[in-house]
Formats: C-alpha cells, structure tokens, sequence
C-alpha cells in the first residue's frame, strides 16, 4: 500500500497549548443512595449479534468481539443466535437445580451467621449461572482456582452441603480444621482448589497448574476466576503474560459483578473500556459475554474449554452480572447505591431467566418451581440441623482441637513447632 | 473517642492544615475505609483529595511514592495488613530508598496504614501482625499505638514525618481496649482515660516509648494490643511489672528500654505476630547486648505461634494474660 | 440492530473433542547464533499509513492503530503522511548533535568500564531517538522516570557531561556520594528522576506524579519509561490501571528494542501480540510508533504531551527500535542472536536516517557529519579525563567518605545510625 | 568444581531423575542464567523442562506454585535476590500456606533459589541478603550453603523436600571461597576441598548445621560467604573460635548452636544483612534464652550496617576479618 505524498506538512506545535490547569479525574458510579438505578452505561449487544469464532481464532483477529456481548436467550425465553446450543433437558434441569440450590445455601447460611453461628458469610445471588454453567462443562481431573463466590461450581457437581456448612461452622467435622474463613473451602476430590483470602494470587497459580499439565502432556485444564475489582491487581496481569506468552490450557474468568465491596467497577478500569478488551493486548483470545443468561454462559465456557484442550491456549472471558446482595455478612450496600438497583439490572435474574425458558420448552412450570424452592429450603435446613450438631462457633466445645494449628504447617513437623505445641500444652 | 474517631480526627486536622495532604485506598473513598477510618473525608475535602483506589496494593503505595516525590503527602490505606505484600516491593525497594539513592534530591513523605492483629475471628487473612517484614528495611519507620490518644497524636507526626513511615493500627482495639478476656464485653474507649482525645492538632514524638505502667520486678516490652493484655496480666498476677508501650518500633527508643531493663533485670517481650525472627528477637539481641550485666534471667517471649493465624482457635493462639502472666512468674522463679 | 433467527440451535458439544495430549508452547526467536538475520516478524507499516487522530480520542476509537506502526521518514530521508511535521532546522541539528553527543558517551564510557575504571555501564546504541526526540518536547518542571537506557534526554538538554561521568566513576564529585551504580542517574533539576535498579517500578511512579500534579491544578506532566521484557513486570499493570482510571497526565514509552538481555521480545508477550495493544483494554489511548525515525517520535511525543497537558489523559506508546550493542557491559549478544543481526534491523540507524533527511534538505553534509563526530568523541575524551582526575574505580582513595553511607538515610539520623556510624569509626 | 558447577549439577541429577523438575526464570533457558547456573539443561532436557520466563518475579513464582500444585517440582530462579520482593505475596500468603489451609490436599513442593550479597560492586540492588525476611514466614525452609559440597546437597535436598524452599546463594562465593580479602586474588573452589564435590546423587539434609572449625573460646554463628570471613578471622587473630556453619536457618540446627555456646560460653553472630531485625536477632534471642547461664559476656553481632548496600564503599560495609577479629577480642576480654 501506498500513500499519497502529503503535500504540506504539518508544522510542528501546531497544537501545542498554553499552561492549562490539570484535574484529577476521580470515577463516580452514575448513581448513588437515593438516587434512580441507571444501567444506561452497561454495553449490551442485541441478542445473537456477537459472533462465534473459529475454535482456533487468534486474539488479534477477535480483537472487537470483547466490545460485544455473547447473548443466547432473548427477552421471551427463547435461544437465538450463532451460539445458540440445544441442550438437553436434563442438562438444563440440572442447571437450574444448582442455581436454585446455590441461592437456597446462601439464604440458610446467611441467617445462620446473622444468628452468631458462624463468623462470615458470603452470597453469590444474582451471579449462579456463571460457575455453574462452567463447571457442567468440566471433565474430572479439570481444576478451578475459584474465589469466594463460586460456589456453584460445587453445586453443578452435587457436591456434599455438609462439608460446606461443617467448613463454615469450623466444627469437629470441618475438613480443614477450623484454619480457614467460612467458605474458604478446599476440595480437591472436586476439583477445586484451596480458596484464598488475598484476592487473584491464585489467577496466575491456575495459569501455573495449566502449563504443569502442558508440561506434561496431560489432558486437564484449568480455571481461573477473578472478580472486577480485583483485576486491578497485579496478579491479574501476570496470569495473562504467561497464559499468553506459553498459551496455556486455562480458561480465564472474569466475572464482574460491577461492585468491589463500595467500588464500582469504574474504580477497577470499567469506565473507559471493558475488561474483556485487556485479552487482546496479552495475546489471549477474548469475549465478552451475558453471565445471566445460562445458555451464553455454557456455550462460551465450553469454546473456551475446548480451545483448551485442543492445545489452542487460554481464552479470557468478562462475564456481565450482578452482584445482587452484600458483599458480605460485614458490608451494607444500602450506604454506597440505590437500594432497589438489582431489580433494575438489564440483564435479570439467571435464574428467572433459564426457568422462563425450560417452560417455554415445556420443560417446566411455576408450580414446579415453588415446590422445588421449597425443597431446597427444607433440605438446606435439615443439613445445617445436622452440621450444627457438630459444633458452631458459638460452641467452640466442639471445635478441632488447637493442636490441629500445628499439623500440616509443613509435612514433617519440625523441633522448633513441636516444642511450641507442648509450650501451648496440648 | 474511639481509636477509629482518632484516627479519622488525625486525617481531618492534617488535611484542614495542609493541603498536600491527599488520602486514598480501598473503599477509603466515598464509602469511607471498611472500618471508617476515613468517613467523611472526601465529603469534606473533595474526591481529589480523598478517593477510592483499584484493588492493587501495590500501585496504592507506587502511586503514593509518585505523588510523595511530587511534592504531596499522601497518606494511605491498606485495607489489612494482610494484603500489603503485594507492595512490598514498592514500600522496600522504592520508599525506603529514593531519598538515600538520590542524595535527597528525592524525597517520600508518604504514610503507609493499615489495620493489623488478630482477636475478631479473621482466620488467616484478617489478622496478620507484619511489623517484623518491615522493621528490617533501612528507611522506613514503624509505628503502632495502643489507644486512641496516641493514635492520634502519632498519626499526625507520621504525617508530617519528611520519610516514610508504616502506620499499623491494632484493630482490636480500634473500639475499645481489650485485655485478651474475649469472654467478658469490651469497653468502649470513651470509658477509658485515653480515649479522651485532645480536639485540633498535636504530635506524639515517632521514637519514644510511653510507660503503660510503673513497675520493678520485670520489665515487658510490648505495643499495640498487647499492652492492654500486659496490664491485665500485672493485675492479675499482682506481679509489679513495668509496661514499655513501645509506640515506635522503628527508630526505637533504646534508652527507655535499658533504662527499665536495668532497674528491673528482668525482660519479657510479647507481640501477638509468629516468634521466629519476629520484632521480639531484635527486642531481645538488643536488651541481652545493653543490659547483659542487669539480667538475673534470660528474656522469654510470649507471642503468637509459628503457624498460620486459626479461625476458629483464635484464643489458642492469641497471647492470653494467662500466658503473660505464666512468664511473669517464670522469670521471677529464674 | 436485529438478528434473524437462527433456525436450528447448534447442538451442544458439537465441537467436543476426546482427550488430547497437551504440550507446552515455549517461544523462540526466528534466529540465533550462526543464524541469517531474518526480522519478518516485526509488523511494519507503510510509511504515511498510520493515520493521525484528534487528542480527544478514546482508546476503543483507536485501538486499530496499536497495530499499525506510525512512520514520517521513508527510505529516500522524506518526511511523509499525516504525522509529518515541519520542523525547524535548528530542532534537527538539536536532535542530531543529541544523538550523536549520546553514542560518543556511550562509546568512551563503555571503554573506560573496559579499563577497570568503573564496575558497569549500559550502552543505548540504536535507540537514541526516543529519548531525545522526546526529551525535546518536555517543558521545564516536566519529569520523566527513565530507565538506564534514557541518557538522550540528558543529551536532549545538553546536560553536563562532567556530572554524568563523576556519577559514573562514583567519585569524589559524584552527586551520588557513591551510592549507586553508574548510570543510575539522579538530576531533579533536569526533570529525571533518581532510577531504581529494580526495573517497571517507576512506572506506577511516574502515574502517580502526574496524578499529584492533577490534583494541585499544575500544569506539569510525566513521562513513564519501561523495556519490552520489563512490560511483564506487574508495576506495568498497576501503572496502566491507574493512569486509565485516573486519567493522569502522563506519557507511558514502551522501548521495545526487541531484547531483554537474552530473551527476546516473544518471551514476554511480543509473539501472539503487540504491547501497544494493552492501552485499549485499560483505556489508554495507544500507538505503535518507528523508534529509529526522529521526526516520527518527535510528532508521537508532542502529540501524546499535549494530549497530557489538555488534561486528556494517558497515552501509551511503543516504540519499535533495536538494542544494536550488549545489554550491558556484563553481557555477551553473540551467545544467544547472531552477531549482525544490527545491521539486518529494518528500520536503520536513528542517527544515520535523520542525518540523510538533513542532508536532504540541504541542511547537513557526510563531511559534516565525520567532522562532528570526530569533535564529539574528543570532547568525551578530555571530559573523562577530567571526571577521572577526581577519582575512579581503580583509585578508591578518592572516593565519597564511607560515613557517607549513613546520611541520607533518613533526613534525620536516628541514634542507631549514629551509634553505627561511630562503629564504623568515621 | 566451582559452585555453579555444582548447583548445575544438582539440577542435572534431579532432572535426570525425575522427570515432575522443571526449571525456569529470566534468561535461565537458552542463556542458562546470568550466573549460568541453569546452563545446557534446556539443550539436555528440553524446552519444556528448562525455558526462559517473563521478567515478572511474581508471575514465576506464581506459576511455580500452580506447577506445584499440579504435580510438579518447579525449581526456579529469581535472577538476584534484590528482586524477589514482587514475588513475597505469592511466597507469603500462597506457597507457605497451600499445605495447611488445605489440611495437606495441595501442597507446593518447589525451590526458588537466587544469589545473595555483596562484594562484586553491585550497588544496592545486586548485593542484598534477604534471608530474614523468608525466616519469619512460618511454612518456608530457607537455606544458604557456603560451599559447592553442601550446595549440591542442599539443592537436591530442597528440591526433594516437600514444602517450599528458599534457596540462597551467596554470589561472592560462586567462583571461589572469599574471605573479606578483596585486595587478594581470588583462589578457585578447584584449590579448595569443599569444592572436591561428589558426582551422582547425594543429600545434605536439611535443618542440620556444620562445623566449619572447632574452638573452644568462642562460638560463631554465621552462614553463606560469611562462613570464610570468619574462618580468616579466627586464623588471623589466633582466636581458637568455633565457627558454625548454619546451612539451613529454618528449621533452624538449634541442638548444634546450644551444644557450642554451652561449650564455649559465648557467641558472636556474623551476617552480611543489615542488622535490626536480621536473623542475627533471632539468634541472639536464641542463644540468651537457652545458653543464658553458660554466657559469660552478650552476644555480639557483625552485620552489615542499617543502611543500603553502598556501591563504591562496599569493603567499608562488607563485614571483614578485621570486624569479626575485633568482635573476638572484645568479647574475650569482656
Ligand atoms: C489482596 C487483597 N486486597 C484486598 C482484599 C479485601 N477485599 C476482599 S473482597 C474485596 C472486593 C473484591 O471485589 P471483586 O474482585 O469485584 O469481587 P466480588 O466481591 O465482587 O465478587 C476486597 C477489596 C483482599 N481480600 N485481598
Ligand atoms: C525487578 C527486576 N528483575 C530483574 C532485573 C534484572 N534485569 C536488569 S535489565 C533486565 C532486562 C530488561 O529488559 P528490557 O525491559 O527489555 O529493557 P532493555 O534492557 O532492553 O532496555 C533484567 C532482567 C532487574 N533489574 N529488576
Ligand atoms: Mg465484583
Ligand atoms: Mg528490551
């Protein structure tokens, strides 16, 4: 290609101002305590616009697809779209009753920690369909590195509640023994890694045990899972130069719920661009997608799952959600946005979402679903009658012994911790 | 006023004072800090001078070491101790170092808090006490105060300190004092005579200890939560110690410490951080080297184990009176 | 915008694959040693090509041109295209004696390390264009954070040499008091910064300058300075997080010289990718920019400054240029790339390409050009002569006093400083 | 063989013997290292088990631990010590801690090793001794030989070893022993028995001290490049010192420590580190605790000063045999 000589050019400061005053630019979210909920600043394609890629796509060539939005179901229930998937109706059936599970646990541990059962608790309402979505499509022997709020990554698996609430309570059942915050679990036999309390250290640790299993010549993938505040950490940052630089089998999440604890997510880097955008600059092949629509969300995740074990490398995907409760049993949003900003949210409720569609499909019915919400309310209190049986923390008689502090430190328990131990006379 | 109202009050007075002041953090901005420190500031002073931060402790303190060598003085928040690793190397590498490097040509007058220790069942990652990582770097100063009165007035000196200085604030007793009996209610600090904070502005020299309590049989240095657990462990052993309330780890004042350690030839030291190669050891290399000839007995330390803090088995692990006061009659036996 | 409906929904799983062995990908230079020079991986544009966009852009607007590459000079010395600006004679002959009076420098202080007179020293052969062209955009009270290869904007101001060098021989006139390792320059009074060992950590530095420079209403910016392999540094992240946020005014250079001492620019993200392409996913306005052609920075960084001084916020530029000598005086080049793969680079010699545009344009000749250089070289000479005068490595006893050490540390000397100090005996 | 030989060789024969060791760090692949520690192994066992990393020391030891985690037994490098702080959240909060807040379903079995201090004219930042802030980490080994012998056994050691490891390596000594002499011409490892280093496999364990010369006047506690300044200064001063050669600083070898200061009734700690909360402290706090009544005058310590590494006053920072011998005739006298 070539240019036309420029005639005259440009002479040189031809745009160059005088001293101006500077200001600092401090992001507000569009609407605060009181004010009206206004959603007008959430990007949403129409339904079906983004299109699905070529497995073996690279990030350059998908560069404007992070500007888009991957949307399955439309306003009626219905899929549309180039990725539209059928899914079976038990895959289906299997979806909701995990979300519905997941949001009935919160409900119950929510009020246990409200009556002093436990110290903490964290909800994931409003935000279900994305690990759980995700996890149907994991093989076993997959590993996700999830943070506080991917619980349904334990539901889609039908993971035992017990062990949840016996981890939550700190109790003389607690796998961990009373060492960690509630829902700071570890199952591995689930494949799902030990939660840590310092926000993305572990982004970078999925990309890690991905390249392990590449080194290896393995078959498993992993999964890394990241809140929008947090991206603005630096371990964001490393997990995409070495996903990209060594295209590891990983699958990277974002999800962005558009609030750290008071931040919106403006104060991670929202405002001005969108976090998928931050895959094409690291090399990693990235889409921005409905995390409410259960539909996008499984379609997306098993792309992205099979670009993975294709050997094609990682894909990092921005999920667009909302977080619907507190933070945490220690925060109260009332103080930092509108109250009623959740019924608002354009893009509703996953799980009034993929319900709407299953009776569309004549999958399912009102009626089925409030006796399926009653049984998951009964269900959840019968388990934490009996994880309370074993101890709460407001019966600490219960709890593992103090020894248990010193275990597993390091394999072998060295002099100087053995001499500790018998100090503290246990 | 509470150590949170003293805190924020010391924000306040510098920031009326001296407008190079800016403060910023995690939810430090409009919400005002997860434990309020700062409530009300950006309200006061506007969002340039007081805002939330993205969750990157790192370009937190990068972009405060930035404004510091600009000509600010920022002071900011971590939002617990237990997250400022990820800048350390900006707070080592960078803070401790640029006036040094530069022959002072560059300076960093910068305020580094955050909220540290145990006692409100945090489990591992809300309860870290990590003043140890930093009393080992040459140009920084540590400081941590035991009560309200203090906390202000040290506040305020780190503020207008020319260097940059590690705030760490003992969350357990930012609502009142707390002796390590979980069992019984905590007293607010509008009940206790330090919480009778002086209104305005005054300093609390950094590198000068306090005397929490008059004593001659032993000595215990300590600071921040642990002092309170101290004085209940005199009380109730009837032991006559004498409290050091360091206030400053860092300069430390090595002159009152010998001075004790002299009279009473006796020494315990107690933080609530793990033991090996803790701020308790310089404590006790320092005290053995000065007052070697004065001790009747070796220094014990009475601290947190060499674990991870526990959740549920916070009271296991959190220096009792109990323990304290076992050291006490210990080193009195020796 | 609608979407016809998709008749038939793609069946899930459609594109599942059975277990495939995964392998790790680990990239590799195209050359190495006793290889033919073979840059065909470099994207470069046409001359003229990579249009010029209003100051006010966003980065999603142009987020195409981080994959362009701009370029004013063409292979004739012609200033070409929409970033062509005129610029007077007595700036080129500025930039020329800059560049040329940085390579004489560099060529004397890299003999002296050779002669045991100093422990160290980094070369920046090739790449002098940027930051001199740079450098002379600034204003007074502007303040770059460069890294140990920025001594143009020194050369830029005609800084004095004599300064330089006493640092260099960590001597008794050293501003230093021999703290620090020679080129790690400290001239507050020349707008450059005290340069950290540690690299990328200046960075986030520079942001947050010009982020108190916002927030007093100053008129004054900053310029940021990193390498390609330092990009993978997470001080890279928390800079673009913050600058995007915040919107500070400040300039973020990329130098991507291909090479971080042994790895190539792949090794840290350069491969599937370019680093200009990370502006847009922190909404950071980026371009990608022909290094080696002086009148392309110089209208680059202008363009950047004034977006900068309008309050308009960040611009990230890489700079695409080649570190032609060693990584530094501890370093060998012939071990790990073919030894002249400088001469292959396809975009030239800055010095050569800006002396033929002048030539050009009737403003300097070849003999000039000789004659000049032989002036340079042997003004270096007799200025290290005279920094030698005052001490060197090899003549220790000139030396700053060891009690030195303890200022400075504090700007008030605690008591344990003092009672080291006295240790010491000095 | 020189220690770089040996710690090479360490990594050739675990490589050889188990194919879960992967290597990496900036320039360690094709280039083999800046120290060449890591040369011919990605030649010898291939892109996938020997590779360049990004310049990114939290993203390597990130990866590391994710490799750990998976299975493997990353053995890394972080290219020098003065550079390791943006990785001390991953090795803090993560690597230290995977094994017990899973109660053992994750563990990091993994090695990042990197060289340590001064005396080659680095400035402040290639010349740093780290070691005290990894020993305050409960949940890490760290260790640092002195002599290519015990750093091939220590290598394979750590990288058998089950939980993390930090391994330093003291630079000054890579080519050959140094003893504070700059002024001397350097005498290779090949000329010196230590560096009479077995082929094949072999273990130094872990946690156990050495004798580096047996005395009865005074015990030396010390590790790394220091080990040689002391050996000089017991030779020269005619001190009959005994020198330990700690190895492994956590867990730390407290049985031998003791046995030698109850023998000898006093103790002098050397390290290159600066002093205020170094391990020296630790030590100090050690040995007053548990050989109090067998001291007959305080422990004295030989640091490095509280100030950063200088560039061209370095022999004046360095510890030396002169400081170290004067140190000995103090306390002998005291
Ligand atoms: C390193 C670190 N810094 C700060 C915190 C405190 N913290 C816990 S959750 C949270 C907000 C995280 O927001 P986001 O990443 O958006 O996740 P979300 O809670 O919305 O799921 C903060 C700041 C932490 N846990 N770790
Ligand atoms: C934090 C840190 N890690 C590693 C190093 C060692 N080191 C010095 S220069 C360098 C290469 C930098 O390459 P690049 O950023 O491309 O800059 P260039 O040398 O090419 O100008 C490395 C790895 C360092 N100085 N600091
Ligand atoms: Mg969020
Ligand atoms: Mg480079």
């Amino acid at each position: 290609m070539t240019k036309e000589k420029s005639k005259k050019p440009v002479a040189s400061g031809h745009e160059k101002s005088s001293p101006q005053k500077l200001s600092l630019h401090v992001p507000e979210p569009k609407t605060r305590p009181g004010d009206k909920p206004d959603f007008s600043y959430v990007r949403i394609s129409p339904v079906g616009e983004t299109p699905r890629p070529a497995l073996d796509v690279s990030a350059i060539e998908i560069r404007d697809l992070a500007f888009g939005m991957v949307r399955v179901l439309d306003d009626q229930g219905e899929a549309q779209g180039p990725w539209a998937v059928e899914l079976e109706e038990d895959v289906l059936r299997k979806g909701l009753r995990a979300m519905m599970r997941t949001r009935a646990f919160d409900k119950r541990m929510q009020r246990a920690q409200r009556q002093g059962k436990t110290s903490f608790y964290m909800q994931a309402t409003g935000e279900e369909a994305i690990s759980v979505a995700q996890q149907m499509v994991l093989r076993k022997g997959d590993m996700s590195f999830p943070t506080y709020r991917q619980q349904g990554l334990l539901f889609a698996q039908d993971f035992p509640i017990l062990e949840m609430m016996n981890q939550i309570y700190s109790n003389e059942k607690d796998a961990l023994r009373g060492r960690q915050l509630p829902v700071l679990y570890s199952f591995k036999k689930a494949g799902h890694f030990t939660i840590s309390g310092n926000l993305a250290t572990q982004y970078i640790q999925a990309v890690g045990w991905a390249m392990g299993s590449a080194i290896k010549g393995d078959d498993k993938i992993a999964c890394g899972w990241i809140g929008d505040g947090s991206t603005a950490e630096n371990d964001f940052h490393s997990a995409l130069v070495f996903a990209g630089v060594y295209r590891a089998p990983v699958i990277l999440n974002i999800t962005n719920n558009q609030w750290a604890i008071s931040s919106f997510q403006g104060i991670a880097g929202g405002e001005a661009t969108v976090f998928a955008a931050r895959g094409v600059g690291y090399g990693v092949p990235a889409l921005r997608v409905d995390g409410n629509d259960f539909l996008a969300v499984y379609a997306v995740s098993e792309w992205a799952a099979e670009r993975a074990r294709r050997n094609l490398g990682p894909t990092l995907i921005e999920w667009i959600t909302y977080r619907a409760a507190a933070h945490s049993t220690s925060d109260d949003p009332s103080k930092y946005r509108p109250k009623d900003d959740w019924e608002h949210w354009p893009l509703g409720d996953p799980i009034e979402r993929l319900k709407q569609h299953m009776i569309k499909r004549g999958m399912w019915s009102d009626e089925q679903h409030v006796q399926a919400e009653a049984e998951y309310d009964e269900e959840m209190r019968v388990a934490a009658e009996e994880a309370e049986s074993y101890g709460t923390l407001q019966a600490l008689e219960h709890r593992p012994s103090p020894a248990e502090m010193f275990e597993n430190v390091f394999e072998e328990m060295p002099p100087h911790l053995r001499r500790q131990r018998q100090e503290m006379g246990v | 006023m509470s150590m949170i109202e003293a805190i924020r009050d010391a924000h306040d007075v510098m920031m009326a004072r001296d407008e190079n002041v800016v403060v910023f953090g995690e939810d430090a901005g409009y919400f005002g800090g997860v434990f309020r420190c700062t409530e009300g500031l950006q309200q006061k002073y506007g969002k340039h001078r007081a805002f939330d931060a993205p969750i990157s402790e790192s370009g937190i303190v990068g972009a405060a070491i930035g404004m510091a060598t600009y000509g600010l003085r920022p002071c900011v928040e971590i939002q617990f101790a237990d997250y400022v690793y990820p800048a350390y190397d900006q707070i080592v590498s960078e803070a401790a170092r640029i006036r040094h490097r530069s022959n002072g040509e560059f300076t960093c007058p910068m305020v580094v808090r955050m909220p540290v220790g145990g006692g409100i069942f945090g489990g591992q990652t809300h309860s870290q006490s990590v003043e140890a990582i930093f009393t080992h770097v040459v140009g920084l100063k540590v400081v941590m105060p035991s009560n309200p009165r203090d906390a202000k007035g040290l506040l305020i000196a780190s503020i207008e300190d020319p260097d940059p200085v590690i705030f760490l604030e003992p969350k357990r007793i930012y609502n009142g004092p707390f002796d390590g009996h979980h069992e019984r209610p905590v007293v607010p600090w509008s009940k206790h005579e330090d919480g009778q904070v002086k209104t305005g502005y005054y300093k609390t020299e950094l590198g000068k200890a306090a005397i929490a309590r008059e004593g001659r049989e032993v000595t215990i240095l300590t600071y921040g939560t642990m002092v309170h657990v101290a004085l209940a462990a005199a009380e109730e052993t009837g032991v006559d110690a004498e409290i050091i309330d360091l206030r400053t780890l860092l300069p430390l004042d090595q002159e009152a410490i010998e001075a004790s350690v002299n009279k009473t030839g006796r020494c315990i030291v107690v933080h609530e951080a793990t033991r090996t190669s803790g701020f308790g050891a310089e404590l006790c290399a320092l005290v053995q080297r000065h007052c070697f000839y004065a001790l009747e007995a070796p220094i014990i330390r009475v601290t947190g184990y060499d674990t991870p803090y526990p959740h549920v088995n916070e009271w296991d692990y959190f220096p009792s009176p109990e323990r304290v006061g076992e050291a006490m009659k210990q080193i009195l036996e020796a």
